[in-house]
């Protein structure tokens, strides 16, 4: 597959949240408003393109049985980087995702990319993957937070689209399921 | 009536799944039929109460004395991947037919939110042992409940002539979103 | 792809090195993190006592228990040269919706309101958190009024205290708080504890 | 003699059909609509018009354009939906946030999942929870009841409805008798003079309509005694406990939605279980559960959570309380 | 070194060190669990999982043809020769060329040749109207047109005309045998597709006699045993007051067709005979090309 | 439990039994009873009398079948059945009107019974007597009680719930001794001492003929059942009259019980006492647009037409032709079919009051699951049945469904239900079948 397909198949093809349906925690948990999502995405995106390089780095020096463990080392790691580097730099966007930022570990796309991908790849591709696939990760977050933010508080990136104070439900946890079904449904060929 | 309120609390007002998005994957993925929802509310009703307890210890009794706590995300998770595949060994030697019940939902559940996200939040909310793992149960029979009722509709959707788009993942966050409306009506409970 | 073996040595000095290295990292990008994120929570403080008080210069930090609450208050009196400016009280209260939410509130000397801000809440977004400055204007009403003739009650219940539509329960809460704090503070904001 | 037809048997059919029964809810549903009209003037008119209108449009449009399918909404269900909508939200209601409800009701609660006698959750109350959580503000201002004799209708005056005097009194630590000035009369609120939803102020109309029901045999009587029962048994209980901070029985029987949700929202065929033993415990689910929010709960009613909550564990229901099988033993392989 | 890095290396490395103890008496206990090859294998099948094959979705076949370590009588109807092919390539072993095949619906009943007697109402179903009676024709064997077979098809590959009430098989048929367990009838029959999509069969599964038969049916096998007599090769068989065709002794002399008298026998996607009087009218096509 | 009320339409209700020509063709099926065809014993060209023997039932469950009239064979081979297929059959010409020795035709009564338990039961095989209630089961087999089971009770069903039909009506009030003596050689043969015989309320003369002979005849008794669809199912009457459930699966033997039509009781006295086999019965051919609805005595295998044309002919409007009542009944095909022993009614049903009404989603109003008499989920069984599901539809007891129709009766959405409940139900016994080989 060429470098341009491993990139840009995560935002429609194999987005990860409409098409193969990983993380939905974090997908639901945080999307409640665009700027909430999109963070979200990029502190994944850092995660995957850290973890893929490295495990594509490494992974003919692991033995198959000890593969998972160390590859969850490897992903908590960036994690746990990413954590410190969230709480020193990006207190207000930190205390907005909250739990969601340490369970990006086992976000199964992050373990999955990396079992499935950068586990047999070469370290340019795997990093390209990654890359992708996080960031198709934060589009489908940035999607469905904006949908919420729109039609749970009339804006959009903090911008007041309308007076008012739109409909709450989409803030609270309902509508987030009920507007990921709707995107899930209009996205999915059938 | 402390411990009351705090089952109360995880179970209805602020179900893990409904309210908190965890353990979302399992939610949906394992879901379809109520006799393998009901497997695996077990299995994690289990892993859940001994993560929580060994965390909790490894947490007080390790990382806070050394002022380690910024290795909570690598260590839990580390501890509870461990920790899974350790039941499951004991298990299959000691009940084989409890294995054959849970065990095929052990390796789902070291990927799942809910149980890293309950060892964590454990922590935060500075509870006790008793406490925690008091928390830790209400938090799993949350899960528990929501996914058997959830089972339940699914295995009636199945029946039904659900519009092609909507079939599957859709419907079932629509109905996730509509059972988290429904559950809003706690609110204030405790 | 050579893989490795996985013999039982192979495994074990794999993870103890990849482990190793994790750990080696970590300390590394904590350290270097540490002080920022101290940096972070301390400025939030300092933005929150700042927010609540005229100017000064210094700080002063001290507790004490009030009549009715389980757990201490903080005090942060503040000074410009010797003079007391005011004083910024931590203060909480377990009546929100959703639990405890902790705000800071300052009183000049003469124990009016100088402002209020909101520490840490889970009150239900668009709906109790506009007692959040940064989402209504709903706390500006407090700014400027003194408790000894202001009733810190919602209209409601016979107060002189708008509460956010819809959302009594928080503005009660929040007019509980302040009455915390102001009592407290009327009683032994001056004393050190 | 022309071509002889061929089909299984029975070869005849009882006169029950989909709209003779759902018409027969309309019907029931007839004298509190009246009322509402007496109480509430134009403004019931208005909201119910744009209710059942609305409802029947998206309808109309789903089945038509996304699903392309036939178009049923002459089966008088959406109709149902759109009056029960009505019935839960206050008269004046803006019609914008009154389409949103229909919307969600329709679209959400009913056409995704593939329209009548599919959905799991009572349409109705999906609009209904939908709109009070969206818009707790609209839909907590309830006018007062200006009977449409009395003197000249001019801007309809706010007030809280009975349960919300109760349940905001009892918050600040006033009791009961405190209450008791505030609180309307047990006739009064069985008249319906009194404020609140469209359809939940007369319970008098409303168990005419009951009634009717169920000497139509539309309803059975497992659901609403169940609910009914397990209402006054969990109230009374605690009534016993302490007189002057729980309300007694009839008044929660009386006030809100109760009876409107235990004859005509409870019942509904689609979301309610099918074995005898099931609606009873799917009624008795649904009381507790309501009195558990009233008494303990942020909201002074809890009739519509209560009733989707035993909807969604209807499939549960089904599956565990069979009716009661001809000869229990099981056949010999 | 700093002290929290320290401590952190001695806990961490602690962790890691007995997570790998734990895992190695894990791994001591679940040896090679699944042959990789059928991975390989799974992989180029279509993932139709119609089931055509025989097997309970594409994983069990592939998983049947790794374990059989041989491709006889193994053959996936949907991908066909092509892929049985690459299979065998991946594993190195022989594929088994079998003729492609397609499915023919052996009834040629339509509205005008077998004219409907009575009306049937009820549930749309051909399994339901069997158990029940006869058919509108009265033909007791003849299609029932309620079209289970076209639901069970998964590839939209058979409809039911409307003019003659009968089903159609088009282009898209993988011969994947939905339809042949679907229809009560036994109908359905899957058949080699032929040379140049040439195919000569016997449209009829009635197994009356000829008087009964052609009371319902005017295109009905009569069982006269003509086709039977003129063939050169020894190709059809009669049982039961029917004949078939067998088309791997059949050569497509077509001689049979012109000697049924009931125009029985079908012929398809052959040139124009030349004119030869009535017979210049061509049987009812049943397979639509392109 | 369960059941509807369909409106009874008793038209022929006071039409006196009429007895219809002989006609001069007749086809005569070889699976009339329940269980094995019977093999043919004479072949084409043979000369028969009336009531010979021509198909003998070999197997345990199987029953003979003797000439109805007398004359010569045309062919043993296939006739149309009820529902369009061919079935093996004898046809024979009408000539003259010669019975066989033995058969006593003169209408006296026989009261007193000579025969041993054996005999009776050797005599009723003999003859040829099925069920007459409908589902034609050999009754001979019936009165062999297996060792270790212990029968104590025989019913006799007298309640004819089937909406228009009123052959056994008109049996009780006409026969009302020749039924009694029946049910006390069945009793005899089954060696009983208890017999009761369950009647609608809506028939208060054959309830109060019944009742008032039966003083004579000891052990009889006659009740009087609500008046409720299936109330005549056998099941459901046998917990009407003695509050015993026959489990789910088993027969009834298992409460001790024995259920026999009227019908049958009637054929069991005429084989018994005047060693008449059974080659006619009683036939009601009624509908509202029928000139001359009546009962009927007519030979086993007279064509269904002719029965039409003594009742008034086939009226322009008829859409259905139904053999048997509205509730169970089988739509016939072809007018040509032959009565057979299971035959109890023809009905005709013009277009508008048959048709079915239009399908619409199930709105779960759970009317089928209170009307079911055997407390199924029909809607649920019918709907699984429609997903292929059958190990769903084998666990939810769609075996025990009595295809009583009361489901699909009260469905207001028109749903098929039965229709694919009977295809579940064909489809999970043939997978018992396959799993017990
Ligand atoms: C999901 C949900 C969230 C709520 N959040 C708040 C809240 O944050 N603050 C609050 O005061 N009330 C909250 N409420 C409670 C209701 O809005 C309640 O009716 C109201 O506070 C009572 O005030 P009122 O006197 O204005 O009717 C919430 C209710 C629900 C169902
Ligand atoms: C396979 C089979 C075996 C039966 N065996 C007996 C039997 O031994 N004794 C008996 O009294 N009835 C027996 N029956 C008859 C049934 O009890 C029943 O009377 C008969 O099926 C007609 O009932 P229905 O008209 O209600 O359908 C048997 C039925 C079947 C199908
Ligand atoms: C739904 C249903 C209704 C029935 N109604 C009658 C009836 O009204 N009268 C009757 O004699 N048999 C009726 N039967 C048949 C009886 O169940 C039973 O087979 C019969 O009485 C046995 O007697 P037999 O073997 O003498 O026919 C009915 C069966 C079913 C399944
Ligand atoms: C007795 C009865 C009660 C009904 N109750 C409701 C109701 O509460 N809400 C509603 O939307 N529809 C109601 N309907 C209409 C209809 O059944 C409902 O929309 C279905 O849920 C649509 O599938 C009712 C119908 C009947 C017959
Ligand atoms: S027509 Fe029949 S054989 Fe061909 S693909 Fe469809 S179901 Fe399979
Ligand atoms: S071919 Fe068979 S399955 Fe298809 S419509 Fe005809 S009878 Fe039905
Ligand atoms: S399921 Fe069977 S027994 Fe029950 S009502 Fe329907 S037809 Fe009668
Ligand atoms: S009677 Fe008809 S509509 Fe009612 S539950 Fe049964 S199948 Fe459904
Ligand atoms: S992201 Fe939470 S369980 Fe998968």
């Amino acid at each position: 597959m060429n470098q341009l397909g491993n990139f840009t198949k995560g935002f429609l093809k194999e987005n990860p949240v409409f098409v193969m349906l990983l993380g939905m925690c974090p997908t639901l948990g945080v999307s409640t408003s665009a700027i909430n999502g999109i963070g979200m995405g990029l502190a994944t995106t850092f995660v995957l393109v850290g973890s893929n390089v490295v495990v594509s780095l490494i992974k003919d020096l692991i033995p198959d049985k000890v593969r998972i463990p160390s590859y969850i080392v490897v992903i908590a790691s960036f994690v746990t980087i990413v954590e410190l580097v969230m709480q020193g730099f990006m207190p207000a966007l930190f205390a907005q995702l909250g739990l969601f930022i340490p369970l990006i570990v086992v976000n199964c796309i992050v373990l999955g990319r990396a079992e499935a991908f950068a586990s047999k790849q070469s370290v340019g591709s795997s990093a390209i993957d990654g890359l992708g696939m996080g960031l198709g990760f934060a589009f489908a977050l940035g999607i469905l937070g904006s949908v919420r933010e729109v039609l749970g508080s009339q804006s959009l990136f903090g911008f007041k689209l309308l007076p008012g104070d739109g409909m709450l439900v989409f803030v609270l946890a309902p509508g987030a399921f009920i507007a990921l079904g709707y995107l899930i449904a209009l996205i999915r060929k059938a | 009536m402390e411990y009351v309120i705090i089952i109360i609390a995880a179970v209805f007002v602020n179900n893990i799944v409904l309210a908190q998005f965890l353990g979302i994957c399992p939610f949906l993925g394992v879901s379809t039929k109520v006799g393998t929802a009901t497997g695996m509310s077990m299995a994690v009703l289990f892993v859940i109460t001994l993560a929580t307890i060994v965390t909790w210890l490894v947490q007080t009794l390790v990382l806070d004395p050394l002022g380690l706590g910024f290795l909570q995300t690598i260590t839990f998770i580390l501890i509870i991947a461990a920790l899974v595949q350790m039941v499951e060994i004991i298990l299959k030697k000691v009940s084989p037919s409890l294995y054959q019940a849970l065990g095929i939902f052990l390796p789902l559940i070291t990927t799942n939110c809910a149980v890293l996200g309950v060892a964590i939040l454990v922590v935060q909310k500075d509870y006790n042992l008793l406490q925690g793992v008091v928390f830790a149960v209400a938090n799993a029979l949350g899960f528990g409940l929501a996914l058997l009722i959830f089972s339940g509709i699914r295995e009636h959707l199945e029946l039904m002539d659900v519009p092609r788009r909507m079939r599957g993942v859709p419907i079932a966050l629509l109905t996730a979103g509509i059972l988290a409306l429904a559950f809003m009506g706690f609110a204030g409970l405790v | 792809m050579a893989k490795r073996e996985s013999s039982f040595k192979n495994m074990v000095i794999t993870l103890l090195s990849v482990t190793g290295i994790a750990a080696l990292s970590l300390g590394g990008v904590y350290n270097l993190t540490r002080e920022p994120i101290a940096e972070a929570q301390k400025a939030k403080l300092q933005q929150a006592i700042g927010e609540v008080l005229p100017p000064f210069s210094e700080l002063e930090e001290h507790e004490a228990m009030p009549a009715d609450g389980p757990d201490p208050l903080v005090f942060y009196v503040a000074r410009n040269a010797d003079s007391i400016v005011g004083t910024a009280v931590r203060t909480y209260t377990d009546r929100g919706f959703s639990g405890r939410f902790t705000i800071m509130v300052g009183f000049l000397p003469d124990g009016t309101i100088h402002n209020t801000a909101v520490l840490e809440h889970k009150e239900t977004p668009g709906l109790g958190d506009k007692m959040d400055i940064r989402k209504a204007p709903w706390s500006e009403q407090f700014r400027g009024k003194n408790p000894a003739e202001y009733r810190l009650q919602v209209r409601k219940d016979g107060g002189d205290v708008d509460a956010i539509t819809a959302a009594t329960i928080s503005s009660r809460a929040f007019c509980d708080a302040v009455q915390r704090a102001y009592d407290t503070q009327q009683q032994k904001g001056g004393e050190k504890q | 003699m022309k071509q002889l037809t061929i089909s299984g048997s029975p070869h005849v059919h009882g006169q029950d059909t989909i709209r003779g029964l759902m018409y027969g809810v309309v019907l029931a549903m007839v004298p509190a609509m009246l009322v509402s009209v007496y109480f509430f003037g134009l403004d019931a008119v208005r909201v119910m018009l744009i209710s059942v209108g609305a409802c029947l449009l998206f309808e109309f449009l789903i089945q038509k354009y996304l699903l392309k399918g036939p178009v049923s909404i002459t089966d008088g269900s959406a109709v149902i939906t759109g009056i029960l909508l009505s019935f839960n939200v206050p008269s004046n209601l803006p019609w914008g946030i009154l389409l949103i409800g229909a919307l969600v009701a329709i679209g959400i609660g009913k056409m995704s999942f593939g329209g009548l006698g599919r959905n799991i959750f009572n349409p109705a109350l999906v609009g209904r929870v939908f709109l009070l959580i969206s818009f707790p503000v609209q839909m907590t201002t309830w006018p007062i009841p200006r009977p449409i004799v009395a003197e000249g209708i001019t801007d309809a005056i706010t007030g809280p409805t009975p349960l919300g005097i109760l349940k905001e009194g009892l918050r600040k630590g006033e009791s009961l008798q405190d209450l008791s000035s505030q609180l309307p009369d047990y006739l009064t609120t069985l008249m319906g003079n009194h404020g609140g939803c469209l359809g939940e102020v007369s319970a008098i109309a409303l168990l005419i309509g009951a009634a009717y029901m169920l000497v139509r045999r539309i309803i059975t009587w497992h659901i609403p005694a169940a609910y009914l029962g397990s209402v006054v048994l969990f109230s009374g209980i605690f009534w016993l406990i302490d007189p002057t901070y729980y309300a007694d029985p009839l008044f929660h029987l009386l006030t809100g939605g109760m009876i409107l949700g235990i004859f005509f929202m409870a019942t509904d065929y689609t979301t309610s279980p099918m074995s005898p033993s099931a609606q009873l415990v799917y009624g008795a689910g649904a009381g507790i559960i309501t009195m558990i929010i009233r008494i303990w709960g942020a909201y002074p009613e809890g009739v519509s959570f209560a009733i989707l909550i035993m909807n969604a564990v209807v499939p549960l229901l089904d599956r565990g309380l069979k009716p009661r099988r001809f000869g229990e033993a099981i056949k010999a392989q | 070194m700093d002290q929290t890095v320290l401590f952190a290396l001695l806990s961490l490395g602690t962790l890691g060190t007995g997570s790998a103890v734990i895992l190695y008496f894990v791994a001591q206990r679940f040896k090679v669990i699944e042959d990789p090859r059928i991975d390989v294998v799974n992989e180029l099948l279509p993932a139709a999982n119609c089931g055509g094959c025989g097997y309970a979705g594409c994983r069990n076949f592939a998983e049947a043809i790794v374990k059989n370590e041989s491709l006889e009588g193994l053959n996936c109807p949907v991908g066909g020769n092509e892929v049985m092919q690459r299979i065998a390539a991946a594993l190195g072993l022989e594929a088994e060329m079998a003729d492609p095949l397609i499915a023919v619906v052996r009834c040629s009943g339509s509205h005008e040749h077998a004219p409907q007697k009575v009306k049937y109402e009820g549930a749309s179903s051909c399994a339901f109207a069997h158990n029940l009676y006869a058919g509108e024709s009265g033909c007791p064997f003849g299609c029932l047109g309620l079209g289970d077979c076209v639901v069970s098809c998964d590839f939209d590959a058979i409809y039911i005309d409307g003019s003659t009430g009968l089903p159609v098989v088009d282009i898209r048929c993988v011969a994947c045998g939905a339809c042949v367990k679907a229809c009560p009838r036994g109908i359905i029959e899957l058949r080699p597709k032929g040379k140049k999509d040439r195919r000569i069969y016997v449209s009829c599964v009635n197994e009356e006699k000829g008087g009964p038969a052609r009371k319902n049916c005017a295109v009905a096998c009569i069982g006269c045993g003509k086709c039977v007599k003129v063939c050169a090769f020894d190709a059809i068989r009669l049982e039961n007051n029917l004949a078939w065709i067998d088309p791997k002794k059949c050569t497509l002399c077509r001689k049979c067709v012109a000697e049924c008298p009931t125009d029985a026998i079908h012929e398809l996607n052959f040139p124009p005979r030349k004119p030869r009087g009535e017979e210049a009218a061509a049987p009812e096509t049943q397979t639509q090309l392109s | 439990m369960g059941g509807v009320h369909p409106p009874e339409q008793k038209l022929t209700a006071g039409k006196a039994i009429e007895v219809l020509p002989v006609p001069s063709v007749l086809s005569i099926p070889l699976g009339q009873a329940l269980g094995a065809p019977s093999r043919a014993v004479v072949a084409k060209g043979d000369a028969v009398k009336a009531g010979q023997l021509i198909a003998r039932g070999e197997a345990f469950i199987s029953a003979n079948i003797h000439s109805p009239v007398s004359g010569k064979v045309l062919k043993v081979d296939e006739v149309i059945d009820t529902s369009g297929y061919r079935k093996p059959a004898i046809s024979i010409q009408t000539e003259g009107d010669e019975w066989m020795d033995g058969i006593d035709r003169s209408p006296e009564l026989v009261r007193e019974c000579l025969l041993n338990q054996e005999a009776i039961v050797a005599r009723i095989k003999e003859m040829g007597i099925v069920g007459l209630g409908g589902a034609t089961f050999p009754s001979h087999v019936k009165l062999m009680v297996p060792g270790g089971k212990k029968v104590d009770t025989l019913i006799i069903n007298g309640v004819e719930c089937e909406p228009y039909l009123t052959s056994d009506h008109r049996l009780m009030l006409e026969r009302t001794e020749e039924v009694l003596i029946g049910t006390t050689i069945l009793m005899k043969g089954l060696g009983v001492s208890k017999a009761l015989i369950g009647i609608e309320g809506n028939k208060p003369d054959a309830l109060e003929a019944l009742g008032r002979l039966a003083g004579a005849y000891p052990g009889i008794s006659v009740h009087a059942l609500k008046v409720k669809y299936p109330q005549g199912g056998e099941k459901q009457l046998i917990r009407a009259l003695t509050g015993r459930e026959v489990p789910s699966g088993r027969l009834p033997l298992e409460v001790g019980c024995v259920v026999n039509n009227v019908g049958t009781a009637f054929a069991v006295y005429e084989a018994v006492q005047k060693n008449k086999p059974l080659v006619e019965r009683v036939v009601t051919v009624t509908g509202k647009s029928l000139t001359r609805p009546g009962n009927f005595l007519v030979r086993i295998g007279t064509p269904v037409s002719a029965l039409i044309e003594a009742a008034g002919g086939v009226p322009e409007s008829t859409g259905k032709v139904i053999n048997g009542g509205p509730m169970m009944g089988k739509a016939l095909t072809s007018l040509d079919v032959p009565v057979v022993k299971g035959t109890s009614g023809i009905l005709l049903m013009d277009d508008t009051s048959s048709a079915r009404v239009e399908v619409e989603p199930c709105i779960r109003c759970s009317r089928c699951v209170s009307v079911c008499p055997m407390g199924l989920e029909p809607y649920l069984l019918a709907l699984l049945s429609a997903n292929e599901a059958w190990d769903r539809v084998e666990t939810g007891r769609a075996m025990d469904c009595i295809e009583c129709g009361s489901c699909q009766y009260t469905c207001p959405s028109g749903r098929p239900l039965l229709d694919h409940l009977r295809l579940g139900k064909a489809r999970v016994g043939q997978i018992i079948r396959n799993r017990r080989n």
